[in-house]
């Protein structure tokens, strides 16, 4: 048995596996299957400062070893989610990574101040969404936007805040240099790309807004490179996802420069999946006679 | 796929595998746990081999506790069913089961009316057998080589309508005509109903029109299959008539039609 | 059989299943399995204005439903292209696109003047290279610099000019709208992702570049994004590729706004790829009863 | 994967399957026209089913131009030789063959030493077909457990020499110390070397130092392995010495060892 302890801004994780944002709900969904606190930490369904109903539907479509989403947010507002469901996931021993969304800076501001007092481990700020009209993509594209939201919710919690990127950009350093610049404590990426599939028969794009987030094992390539180039372009804790679906997939983006990985799509096919790939990491690890998890982290030498 | 031991907990024997149509296919899976908490209306979601991302939602069209096996009966459509129908006997298949919110039956001796549209027509098929002589089950298909169901409909004792597009096999049109009928000649305590988007509408309407409750199991693009992921809503109504954002597979598949925004 | 002919900037094409630049050298190598007269069109490797050797080895990698690759534009220069490649393939009774590219615009000007005195059908300027380190895409994430060598080959040279987008940018549009300023004829879009993979065993990257140019069926969703966008912003055709595979991969593609469909990846795992994309395409085309390929450009309807 | 004529094309039937080691297997190919063109040191390139996107090359081991055959020898590595050694006799395989530049070879009358380390050695058994009794076979493996074709080479009637890096089996220590006592016993007209780089450059040393023709055959990751995308690049010397990039699937496998650059 490896150690598969890690610890991000100061928390300790269990293992470093932990279901992303978007598809684990807030976790009772997953109960039914296994204990939560085997997970390395819950990031929860993006929360915005009131109630939002999404977009219409179709809202998922099937690619090539990957799919489209298009949510656009949907949650019962911060209110809802810190009375009914910070509770219960308080509760599960394991950590909790509140993922916060918002129209605005102030929202999103307002939001975290509201998570700042309350018990929740980490706020995840998604500044990445490509759902949503205003904010998500619109943060997360722009240097300054970025900056200037990540400094009014840095202004509104002392909660560790790990700011989450948008893989939608010429340069995801800069953007990342720019949220290291306003006081981010971590950063996580990458959220979806976008992208887009049309019905052949009814020739009208499968997603009801059109285009979508594109997730799962197709975009590994990409969020390995992004990690990499993130982790060497700041001195912060990189949480890496995107497409990450076996313990060797997590191995590598550790190896790239991941302190921890999330596992979004991969969740959508198989509940069991973090703990298979928990299980993966800890078998790769054995039997490469590697003790611990951590020393992975940026291990990998460039040519 | 690769077995392991969290795929092996869903991982299960199909029974039997059967040919209906050109496109429709029946097929018999053994899985005692699920049997045994199934409810007409649920669905399962089954993953294919081959390289696909989402599951696949099939309605529930048997359940037999006693043997320990659920049937389903579904149509090629696409590359994912496409791999469904070249399952075998003795092959396994990748199933998350039971899920989703069924039908809410009367008693057994109320009189329903179960209205299926095609591929919609399966998960009929247990109301049929629950409700025996006191179900009529009006199904509607494109044309005789798209008829399913219909002796298994009769064996359960139910009064047994078909209806086809171009009338090449029993009666000619749309099925909404015999539910009148039947609702006229005598009121039923619930209508079920199930298939395509207008075939429901229309049948909404006529229950609406006579006040009779009813439920109808509608279909969405699907992910986790289990709430999670939300990417199946539908736009339903709550109590006070205010839109809200439900989603099929876990407040659904099954929805009390005046729930429904059309 | 349906009508598979489409024009592109008055050019004819037998059919819109054109070999993209890099997987198909200059045909000959093809020549072997079947007669290139078949083809839509050959859009050769990227020729620059002197010889070049490319980058180290390793320079492919295999990913999830699509590869990596960092071969650099090796090639032999433009004066022996046009001297030693170019006669044959002239022969070849297909409609040949001339790949070129360069570390200034000076450099691609000059490689086009040269090819503007062949008979060369059309020009694909690649802005979008990712694996050298001058030019390439350097040239294809900033509007200034894609403008500029735009209208440096522009003056070079009357033949209809294609340029090649990258899609490693926040937003395509506005490179497609500033190389459409300066006089483009047709856009081609997508040159490969950024992507990386690492060998677990070694913790080096697979590639010696360390990142490669992404390519193959994972990347389609993007690329059909993309191709919706940049018809929808510019009045140019479009040649659209990304992970083109099947004849309703390159349906999909034309009805997102494409005039034909370029075939990289597929072709490097089976030689026969484009040929059956041709067929594929037509038996689509007769099973829906739809006459010409054509009438598919651009004929999605957004929601 | 999907059959279509152009598949078929590429489709060959697996005659025979067997398993040599705990990771290497000989799969024999009926692929009558491939063996017709093949010459030694050539490979084939085959994918392997289950969602790869590239080819896997493996060196060609025996041409049976009478039986129309082919044999391959591959070790387990990754997913895709993994998934090449599920395959059975009477499965059929994907396989672009032959390619690549092969060894040239002196009269059958000419000594040759023929240098296999591990799974290089394959490539070394049609080659010592080739000479008989003049050929010379050195090759090493890490241990015991991993030694592969020897019955084969004795069989063709070569000297047979076999090293293992533990001692395990055969002779203590590298190829290099057997090949050096051969050289100065008799100086061959040849010497040709597939395995691990260190040993193609121990080879090639010796080879330069005793004057002596070398060939050896690269591995290079691949893509079209025809010569068209340009992935497999090595640095070799042209006629004048200058650096050049040729490309292993087309201008190789096989060089002369004077032109690589180390
Ligand atoms: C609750 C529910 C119950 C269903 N019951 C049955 C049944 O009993 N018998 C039957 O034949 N079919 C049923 N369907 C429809 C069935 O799920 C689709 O026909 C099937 O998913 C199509 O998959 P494919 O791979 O063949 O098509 P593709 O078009 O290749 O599938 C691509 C993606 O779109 C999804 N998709 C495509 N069409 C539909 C659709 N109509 N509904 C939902 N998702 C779709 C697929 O699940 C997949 O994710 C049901 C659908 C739902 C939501
Ligand atoms: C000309 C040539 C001849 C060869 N002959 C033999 C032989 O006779 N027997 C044998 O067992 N092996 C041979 N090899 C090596 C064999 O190709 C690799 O072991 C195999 O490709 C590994 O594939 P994988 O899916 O198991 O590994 P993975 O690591 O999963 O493969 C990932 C990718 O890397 C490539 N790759 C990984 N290792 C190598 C390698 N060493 N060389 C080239 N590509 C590699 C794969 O082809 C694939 O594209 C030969 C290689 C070359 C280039
Ligand atoms: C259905 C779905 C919903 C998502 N919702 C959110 C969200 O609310 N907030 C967020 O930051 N990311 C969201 N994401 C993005 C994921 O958290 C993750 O960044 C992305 O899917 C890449 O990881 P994967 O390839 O493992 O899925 C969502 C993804 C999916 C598939
Ligand atoms: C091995 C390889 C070499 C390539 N070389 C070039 C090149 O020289 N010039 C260019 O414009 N694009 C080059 N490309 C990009 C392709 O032309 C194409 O844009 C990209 O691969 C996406 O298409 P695909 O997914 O069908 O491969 C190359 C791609 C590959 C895989
Ligand atoms: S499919 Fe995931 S919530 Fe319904
Ligand atoms: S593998 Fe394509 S050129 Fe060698």
């Amino acid at each position: 048995m490896a150690d598969l302890s890690v610890n991000i801004c100061g928390i300790p994780f269990k293992n470093p596996v932990i279901p992303a944002s978007g598809v684990f709900g807030y976790g009772r969904e997953y109960e039914q299957f296994y204990d939560l606190s085997r997970l390395g930490g819950i990031a929860t369904k993006g929360t915005t400062g009131t109630k939002r109903t999404g977009n219409l539907s179709p809202r998922v479509a099937e690619t090539t070893m990957g799919m489209l989403n298009s949510v656009g947010l949907q949650n019962p507002g911060i209110d809802a989610f810190i009375e009914k469901e910070l509770p219960h996931l308080l509760a599960c021993d394991t950590v909790i990574l509140a993922n916060i969304a918002g129209s605005t800076a102030e929202e999103c501001a307002e939001v975290a101040a509201k998570l700042d007092k309350t018990d929740v481990h980490m706020i995840e700020l998604n500044i990445s969404c490509p759902n949503v009209k205003l904010g998500g993509a619109a943060f997360g594209t722009s240097c300054t936007a970025a900056a200037q939201v990540t400094k009014a919710v840095r202004a509104a919690t002392k909660k560790p805040l790990c700011v989450k990127l948008s893989p939608n950009v010429t340069s995801i350093t800069e953007i990342a240099k720019a949220v290291e610049a306003e006081g981010a404590d971590a950063l996580s990426l990458i959220n979806t790309l976008l992208g887009m599939r049309i019905d052949l028969r009814t020739r009208r794009p499968i997603l009801h807004n059109n285009m979508g987030g594109f997730s799962g094992p197709a975009v590994f390539p990409v969020a390995v490179r992004m990690v990499w180039q993130v982790a060497n372009a700041v001195s912060l804790p990189v949480i890496g996802m995107g497409g990450v679906a076996s313990g060797e997939d997590a191995a590598e983006m550790l190896m790239a420069g991941a302190s921890a990985v999330q596992v979004g799509t991969a969740i959508v096919q198989d509940p069991y999946a973090p703990l298979r790939i928990i299980d993966e990491l800890n078998d790769w690890l054995d039997s490469n006679h590697i003790a611990t998890a951590a020393e992975l982290t940026g291990s990998v030498k460039p040519w | 796929m690769k077995q392991d031991k969290y795929t092996e907990k869903l991982t299960y024997r199909i029974r039997s595998m059967e040919q209906l149509t050109a496109a429709a296919w029946s097929m018999v899976i053994e899985c005692p746990d699920v049997a045994a908490k199934a409810v007409p209306g649920q669905f399962v979601n089954l993953l294919p081999d081959g390289g696909f991302t989402l599951r696949r939602p099939i309605s529930i069209c048997g359940i037999d506790k006693n043997a320990g096996t659920l049937r389903i009966v579904f149509e090629v459509r696409g590359k994912g069913t496409k791999a469904l129908s070249e399952l075998r006997a003795g092959d396994t298949v990748n199933m998350l089961a039971p899920l989703g919110h069924g039908f809410t039956l009367p008693g057994q001796d109320a009189r329903v009316i179960l209205v299926g549209g095609g591929i919609g027509t399966p998960p009929m098929l247990p109301l049929a057998q629950y409700s025996g002589a006191k179900a009529v089950v009006i199904s509607g298909f494109r044309n005789r080589d798209a008829v399913i169901l219909q002796d298994d409909f009769a064996a359960a004792g139910a009064k047994t309508i078909l209806c086809t597009d171009d009338g090449s096999a029993g009666r000619f049109g749309l099925v909404t005509l015999p539910l009148e009928e039947e609702i006229k000649a005598e009121k039923p305590a619930l209508i079920c109903a199930c298939g395509p988007l207008p075939m429901l509408k229309a049948t909404a309407a006529l229950a609406e029109t006579y006040e009779i409750p009813c439920q109808v199991s509608l279909e969405e693009r699907m992910g986790c299959g289990i709430g999670a992921c939300l990417v199946c809503a539908c736009r339903t109504k709550d109590a006070n008539g205010d839109e809200q954002y439900t989603h099929v597979c876990k407040n659904g598949p099954v929805f009390n039609a005046q729930e429904v925004i059309w």
